[in-house]
């Protein structure tokens, strides 16, 4: 039964889920995951409008996620360096603790 | 360059290989259960007890004394001393391990029992196939495993088994000859005090 | 029945890698999410797509991620409250924006049309595509990662010297 | 006659599909192949198993084994037999689940990968578009595999054996994906039957491989530098190197569990191998036109145990590499030869046939060579080792 509508539902729970995790887990990278299943979510929307929308010639939709996985994997590069100068800083990976801002 | 000397490990990796089907020198393993190589004369693995003559019971020069099974570090030696004493090898009356057990499984050949021993009873032997199916018994051998020839000795180490042989023969000789005195002293009166503390010290050694 | 077999693998990964206390467990649960991903795209005729998703995500970004559990020294510790202290307004966001979203797909127009037949999309299309129409996207794109393999290099070392 | 022995377990396969029942045919067709492929590269495990070690007995001067049936040859199957019968210890601070999950994902991604392998003219089990990407998504798995085992065993060696084997799998794929990218860009297709069918050919009584022009034999070398560290085999088998983290990520796996890692590793080193070949080898093609009478699968699989056997030579002559001068090696060297080999694939395609392309490709790719060689031998004082106490 794939159809545009499981497509956009899978889709729209997956975002849900990254969105839930990165808003209520303390861990940074567990926030960096629940962005990364976000833009998943948002690749999965793009395939599923190229697969059953009007003109999947043009490839459009496929060419955004291309551009989408290499954007997500230079964002998940730098965001955990970021994640590992943090933690040598101020020796944790929970992002409640970074509330001050001292260098 | 980068890459020669990898060029040249390779032609010499391939020239062992090629080589070793056409030169057998070349190919230093032995075919261990039916080639072997001889042992060193200084090999030593576990001890053994030594006995003289035919009878290992009657022959067996070990008399309990115990010193052997203090010193083990490991204490892998079980020594019972008997109640009775019998003659010994040079004739005189002696105790003798009623039990006498080595667990190999903890022996660690230290050879530390051969040097206390004062009496040339425990030495070391060569053997080294002695895998068995049971790893408790088996491996806990007790005096009639452990007891073998003087000429197994002299076999296997031959330099030091003449050692040992001529160190006892003189000892033999020297009771031998106190025996004898001490006979002739017997038939013709001397004075007793004179030979007293000689036979004393023989006795206590 | 398939794709309905992978979203639920592709769900459960999903939700396992938010809940788990275990962040290394998290991961793992997060490539299951990924390569359930990945098949669907492949169901939906997306091979290239599908492939890339695993070759970058399973293969790159978890090992990333994985580095950097392993870096911070997190993965043993579990600590005492794994939730934020506003988790209870978070879930209720997260919940709401599925509302809202599940109340669009339904009502939208979009999902009433006939499915048409499987479009076509060889790699040489794509090549073709990603050379002549999409060539100036494609060159941005390798200038970002560039810029970011050189952000995330100097960030690590740069604050090594510091730390010394 | 020649056609028949060459499409022999093609024939056979059609045969054996339409003696079943209808409803049975779609499964039996892809049932089959995977039910060769398990058997054959299960096989071949086996086999490479008694040649490396006989192969590196003879290397070293000695026998190797020779015990079990005639000339050993029946040690593959003592092994098994041990193995399987072998105590399955899992320690108790393991995560169990991820302990059991490690080599039965190793093995799956391996076997998996021979899906877009063609064995033989018409003798692949998926002819996908992207074959080449999908061969290196599936080795990718095997990298997560790798952390898996390490991480899961609760041992500081393991988990540094992990984590060296996946920065110098990272590292190595670049290279890696760079040096058969140039085969793709010359061939224009992905797809791994298409790229052999590129190579079909013949000039005089010489194969149109794209080994013989220069950017492809430097390709080639390039390739199988990287698929030897890439299969975590010596000289850069610091992974799993015995002597300073005992055995690396599978210490704390033994009995059957550590066969399966063994399997996943050599089924790698084939897959690895056999791609090696399609892309640069002519795949299943004859090497001189004379013998093309010979079925397609033998020349794959003469090139496959050739391969195999160059392997075990590299392995008993290099010793190991040291962590630094394997990442320098990597980055200082495989990269810049293999984006420069790129540009010299490009110069080929580009410059009109004859002897002035084969000189400007040639300089191309020397001269890089001879360069970085020199930079990266610089920091390296070579001398002769003087040796103390020994002799």
């Amino acid at each position: 039964m794939t159809s545009l509508a499981s497509c956009l539902l899978l889709s729209a729970l997956l975002f849900s889920i990254g969105l839930a995790g990165a808003l209520i887990r303390r861990n940074a990278i567990l926030v960096l995951i629940g962005i990364e299943l976000m833009l998943n979510a948002a690749n999965l929307n793009f395939i599923a409008f190229w697969r059953y929308g009007p003109n999947p010639e043009a490839l459009t939709g496929m060419m955004f996620v291309i551009f989408s996985i290499g954007v997500a994997a230079a964002e998940a590069a730098v965001g955990l360096a970021l994640i590992i100068s943090l933690y040598r800083y101020i020796k944790t990976a929970d992002i409640d603790e970074v509330n001050s801002m001292r260098g | 360059m980068l890459g020669e000397g990898i060029a040249k490990g390779l032609v010499e990796t391939a020239r062992n290989f090629f080589g070793s089907y056409f030169t057998k020198d070349r190919l230093t393993t032995v075919q261990y259960p039916e080639e072997r190589l001889p042992q060193f004369e200084a090999a030593r693995n576990f001890p053994f007890l030594v006995y003289d003559g035919g009878d290992w019971q009657a022959g067996l020069r070990c008399v309990g004394c115990q010193i052997c099974e203090k010193e083990c570090p490991p204490k892998c030696i079980y020594i019972e001393k008997s109640k009775d004493k019998k003659p010994d090898a040079v004739g005189k009356l002696q105790f003798y391990p009623a039990v006498f057990n080595i667990d190999v499984s903890v022996c660690m050949s230290c050879q530390i029992c051969v040097e206390v021993c004062p009496f040339e009873a425990i030495k070391m032997d060569t053997e080294f196939e002695l895998s068995t199916d049971d790893r408790f018994g088996g491996l806990l051998w007790d005096k009639a495993q452990l007891a073998k020839s003087n000429e197994h000795y002299r076999k296997i180490h031959p330099t030091e088994a003449a050692e040992v042989d001529a160190r006892l023969a003189e000892e033999k000789a020297k009771v031998d000859a106190k025996v004898k005195a001490a006979a002739e002293n017997k038939t013709t009166p001397t004075s007793p005090g004179a030979v007293q503390p000689g036979s004393g010290a023989s006795s206590t050694q | 029945m398939l794709f309905t077999i992978f979203a639920t693998i592709t769900v459960a990964g999903a939700v396992a890698a938010m809940s788990l206390r275990n962040l290394v467990h998290s991961v793992l649960a997060l490539t299951l999410a990924f390569a359930g991903l990945a098949v669907v795209y492949l169901q939906l005729g997306a091979q290239f797509i599908g492939l890339a998703q695993i070759l970058v995500y399973v293969g790159a970004v978890a090992i990333l991620i994985v580095f950097a559990i392993l870096l911070t020294r997190d993965a043993e510790a579990t600590p005492k409250f794994i939730v934020d202290r506003s988790w209870k307004s978070s879930g209720a966001v997260a919940i709401a924006s599925f509302g809202v979203l599940a109340w669009a797909i339904h009502h939208s127009a979009a999902s009433r049309h006939a499915v048409p037949p499987q479009p076509e999309a060889t790699m040489q299309q794509i090549g073709n595509g990603l050379m002549m129409r999409f060539a100036l996207p494609l060159e941005i794109i390798g200038l970002l990662l560039t810029a970011a393999l050189i952000g995330a290099v100097t960030i690590a070392i740069h604050e090594k010297q510091e730390t010394r | 006659m020649v056609e028949t022995a060459d499409q022999l377990f093609v024939i056979l396969q059609h045969w054996l599909v339409g003696h079943a029942p209808a409803s049975l045919r779609s499964i039996l067709s892809v049932l089959l192949p995977v039910i060769a492929i398990l058997v054959v590269f299960g096989l071949l495990f086996a086999i490479t198993t008694i040649l490396e070690r006989k192969g590196l007995g003879r290397i070293q001067n000695r026998y190797g084994p020779n015990r079990t049936g005639p000339f050993g040859v029946l040690q593959p199957i003592a092994d098994a037999i041990k193995s399987l019968t072998k105590e399955d210890v899992v320690p108790q601070a393991a995560d169990k689940i991820v302990h059991f999950l490690a080599p039965v994902v190793l093995v799956l991604a391996a076997f998996s990968i021979y899906a877009v392998m063609p064995v033989g003219r018409n003798m692949v089990l998926a002819n996908l578009d992207a074959g080449v990407l999908y061969f290196f998504a599936v080795s990718s798995v095997m990298e997560l595999t790798i952390f898996m085992a390490g991480w899961s065993s609760r041992n500081k060696y393991s988990l540094l054996g992990a984590m060296r084997a996946i920065a110098q799998m990272i590292s190595y794929e670049v290279p890696l994906i760079l040096a058969s990218i140039t085969v793709i860009m010359a061939a224009g297709s992905m797809s791994t039957v298409t790229i052999v069918e590129k190579q079909a050919g013949f000039t005089g009584i010489l194969p149109h491989w794209f080994v013989f022009t220069p950017w492809g034999f430097a390709g080639f070398i390039l390739f199988m530098i990287a698929a030897t560290a890439e299969s975590n085999r010596s000289p850069f088998d610091l992974p799993e190197g015995e002597s300073e983290i005992i055995a690396g990520y599978y210490i704390e796996y033994s009995g059957f569990k550590f066969a399966l890692f063994f399997l996943g590793e050599y089924l790698g080193m084939f897959a690895i191998s056999g791609l090696g070949i399609t892309l640069f080898l002519g795949g299943w093609s004859a090497p001189l036109s004379f013998l093309t009478w010979l079925p397609s699968y033998l020349w794959f699989f003469a090139k496959l145990l050739a391969m195999i056997v160059v392997f075990i030579w590299i392995r008993g002559t290099l010793p190991r590499m040291r962590t630094d001068q394997l990442m320098n090696f990597a980055w200082k060297f495989m990269l810049p030869m293999t984006l420069l080999n790129l540009v010299t694939a490009g110069v080929w395609r580009f410059l009109p046939g004859g002897l002035l392309r084969w000189l400007v490709c040639s300089f191309l790719v020397v001269v890089p060579y001879v360069l970085l060689g020199r930079g990266l031998m610089q920091g390296w004082k070579l001398e002769k080792r003087v040796y103390r106490f020994a002799e």
